[in-house]
């Protein structure tokens, strides 16, 4: 699981300090900002800004077979990124860090490139009822090209895997694991570290979903074993438009190459090609260099403050978010506990729409989400369609909960009233 | 200006037209797969006018007032305006501003509205505007 | 073809002026840049960071389905920016319009989409011999994936299309013919106006690479029905990590998806899906939202200074480089004389290895372009491996050709002495 | 400072050991499809130890000055030796900075020459370096 025991001794977190590092939360507006939406996207430091500006303004050009000062400049820049990150998880080779767009493009290159290549009729692919929508459709999709079937772990009311039974699920058939390290809902940490062992017993690689794992925790993927783990940049303090696709060098060495174009190749022929190498073979086309050094900074920023020190805090958040929440009537919070979930937490109040609910909390300047967050099986599972969630990072504060409360109690006074 | 007007929430409150028809002449439903709201619209109509009318339905106070004042607006109306309603018309009976997600909430009633005066195929809000 | 005639009592655009939009035009480093690769990546213009700057710090968010002011905000300006860059090239709807990463995933999604439902054994994919990379590579891929057989139309000497005895190539066995505007390598502009409508005499459908037309003169997808046409935005004075994909509505519609994931869904169930509007369907996951916002102000940028007067200003730069470089001894010039082409100049020094021109030019601050330009099957015909290109834009200067001409001399000096 | 050098020109002008030899004991070509540079190495070994070599092809300043200095280093030496030599030894060897690009040219020879000692899975400047 994520990186424990917690140092208790770890320097607390200066959530203040840490807020003059981002622009948007010392804006000026009549109505503070009080962003608990941080799992839909994280706000980004102004270090990470700069270092996209410094790149536009200083040494902007193509990389790669530039012979010049600033492309080799920009091409030393992005390679030293993908070693930053790479360094992040702890890769063993920034050979093993491609660039994509987001976690769903990273999900779908593999669903594409290894998953076509590998996957036969009878073949069963296995995935979990809290995936998020990004972590589904890729494996829907492969089923349905290549009539190898879908499998799911469910979970249980209190929102974790439910793993008795699991012999039944993941057997020979089974070519691929496809799961969620952090359920973006529920906050629900897995148990990947078994599961991948498991897996891996039976002869299936594992997909781990990290979009709601790596901003938060330290993510080991030599310690995990995983074969693959996605996730995205604008979750973690860095730009939009990047994602990262980590996978073992003799799967990614193997795998076909999945889009076509510039960079990919080692030489092209009218009616066929050959590849280029790892990394380059799936990067087809000009990358996007200035989100991959916008990336490599945000990584040194959670470096920096610490990826310990943000996860106490935000145990902290959550710890005192459900004591506040769970005074309010007629509230249901989904899902685990603190100290089972990391980053946020999902509720209802009876009678009155999710919709709604955000609604009036955007009144008082409160920015949390509502719908069926890319889950609708998990929605089914509950029975509901919509919930809202509040989500946390470094950022945040103890008394934006207290608004978050007061929100809610507003929202109850303007819409229960004898509504059928 | 707040979305949450007293206005807003008096039809969220006590909407007008609130039921089903025993036999409507039409009847259409219709439901926002991304928040879940659902709406049903009963009609009676002689001669292409609105006799009679009915919603019903679950949602946000936004779908569920939009519902009821449209209900009160094209009572006794031809089913020919009907057609011609639009999203602007729709955000003046609300009267208030509403951004892009809770738009479609605002339109849903509209829309179920317009569609069983005929087949539609697209949302009302999302009638592809031409780009100039 | 390009926008004719051009209007000669425009203004001339004013270089100095335009190159003060641009920081790093202004850097102080001791050598001043002389950036003549704008073919491979364009510099940006300040007010295009500013652009993903200002969203950054004031209105950073998740878009689609958020129900706060920020939230509000972004998915405004993104649905904005859509509309912005469909006007620029007359889309009809801006639900044409397709985010993508690049032109080279543009394609891709043409050619995984709409070529693996469409294209079986027997049928044919027309492309030329001077297209890029990523415009042969993804047709290269479907015709291994389909056994859809590639075709090439050949270039005369001069480097234009060779289209007599086009009816042999092109015929009803055509399903698509996938060619580019211009010539990343020559310049050349291609008849694209006729082609697309022979291509539809024949029930083909055709994609236009607009990568090096879009940023440099008026492409309009009406008045030239083509069936897509695909760009990148760092080519055009926007950022990197952002291109777009133009389709006709009754194609994307009838289209399958491509990546699978959040947002491109109307309903999810655990074994299959319903799948979301376009332009939607298309856009898996968190899109690039700062970048389509800043290649919305790029355009707005290229509309200001008026792309006319852009391509005129190119046309004198052409003509001067043309001349100039035409004194040099032992020099080969590839491609059409100006007039028929835009944006490049490529050529080679006798005896002297395309690198090291490359290596010299910058050592007096000229940034080109050396190698195969991804365009291998180009460089076969010509018999070469490699060439050097100076392309230009809007911030180029008539000085800064006569500096690569010398630069070129001084190359001359140093290299050619007695090498075998 | 500058990769025209004068000692590199000078290199690239007047090569060392540039040719081929009759009989060679080991023979190894390789190119950089990348910009075409190609280079072959031909060896003469004895009791392990390179008596003679000569390298040919064509390429830019750099890949050329490289082969031609390479060739004098390792005259003489032990193959064993040649197998340690690594990317610093070559760059200690050119004396000049190279950009990413450039690499390739710089280290091209050094890669047929290993490849020759020993087969070589990888480019010497893309062997993977750990990330820590
Ligand atoms: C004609 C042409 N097509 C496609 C591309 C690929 O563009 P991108 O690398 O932005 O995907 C380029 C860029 O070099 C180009 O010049
Ligand atoms: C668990 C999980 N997986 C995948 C995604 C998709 O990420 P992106 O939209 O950046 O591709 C998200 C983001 O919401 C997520 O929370």
């Amino acid at each position: 699981m994520y990186a424990q025991p917690m140092n208790n001794s770890l320097n607390p977190l200066d959530s203040e300090a840490i807020r003059n590092d981002f622009s948007i939360l010392k804006g000026e507006s009549d109505l503070p900002l009080i962003y608990l939406d941080s799992a839909a996207t994280s706000q980004t430091p102004d270090c990470v800004i700069e270092a996209m500006d410094a790149y536009y303004r200083t040494y902007n050009s193509n990389i790669h077979r530039g012979i010049y000062r600033i492309s080799e400049e920009a091409t030393a820049k992005h390679e030293e990124a993908r070693q930053r990150i790479g360094r992040f998880i702890n890769a063993r080779r920034p050979s093993q860090i491609i660039f994509t767009r987001n976690t769903t493009e990273s999900i779908n290159l593999v669903a594409y490139s290894w998953g076509s290549a590998n996957l036969r009729e009878g073949d069963e692919i296995l995935v979990t009822v809290m995936e998020h929508h990004s972590n589904l459709l890729p494996w829907q999709l492969l089923s349905q090209r290549t009539g190898a079937k879908l499998r799911f772990i469910e979970i249980t009311d209190e929102g974790v895997l439910q793993l008795d039974g699991l012999d039944e699920l993941l057997t020979e058939r089974t070519k691929i694991v496809a799961m969620t390290h952090v359920s973006n809902v529920l906050g629900t940490v897995n148990p990947v570290q078994e599961l991948i062992a498991a897996a891996h017993d039976v002869g299936a690689k594992v997909l781990i979903d990290g979009a709601q794992s790596v901003p938060h925790f330290n993510v080991d993927v030599q310690g995990l074993d995983c074969d693959f783990l996605a996730f995205s940049g604008h979750k973690m303090c860095g730009p939009t438009g990047i994602g990262i696709l980590y996978g073992k060098s003799d799967l990614l060495e193997e795998m076909p190459p999945f889009l076509g174009g510039g960079s990919m190749i080692r030489s092209v022929q009218r009616e066929s090609s050959t590849y280029a190498d790892v990394p380059a073979k799936f990067e087809a086309g000009t990358p996007a260099i200035a989100e991959a050094i916008g990336l490599a900074a945000a990584v040194d920023y959670l470096n920096k403050v610490g990826l310990e020190a943000i996860f106490v805090h935000e145990q902290e958040l959550l710890e005192y978010a459900h004591q506040k929440l769970n005074e309010i009537e007629d509230i249901t919070i989904y899902g685990p506990k603190p100290r089972q979930k990391t980053g946020a937490i999902t509720f209802n109040l009876e009678g009155i729409h999710p919709h709604d609910l955000a609604g009036v909390l955007d009144t008082v300047g409160v920015a949390v989400r509502a719908g069926h967050h890319c889950a609708q099986p998990l929605m089914q599972k509950y029975g509901v369609i919509a919930t809202v969630r509040a989500s946390f990072y470094l950022y945040n504060k103890l008394e934006e909960i207290d608004t978050l409360h007061d929100g809610l109690l507003k929202a109850q006074r303007m819409l229960t009233r004898r509504r059928r | 200006m707040n979305i949450y007007e007293e206005d807003i929430l008096d039809h969220y409150e006590n909407p007008s037209n609130y039921g089903t028809l025993e036999d409507p002449d039409i009847s259409y439903e219709e439901d926002n797969p991304l928040c879940g709201d659902q709406i049903r619209m009963d009609l009676q109509v002689e001669d292409g006018i609105i006799t009679k009318l009915r919603f019903c339905g679950h949602g946000c106070t936004i779908s569920l007032a939009a519902a009821s004042m449209l209900t009160e607006e094209v009572k006794g109306k031809h089913l020919d305006e009907v057609k011609q309603l639009n999203k602007d018309d729709m955000l003046d009976m609300l009267g208030i501003p509403l951004g892009p997600v809770r738009l479609k909430c605002g339109l849903l009633a509209l829309k179920v509205l317009k569609a069983g005066a005929y087949g539609l195929k697209c949302w009302p809000g999302e009638e592809d505007e031409e780009t100039e």
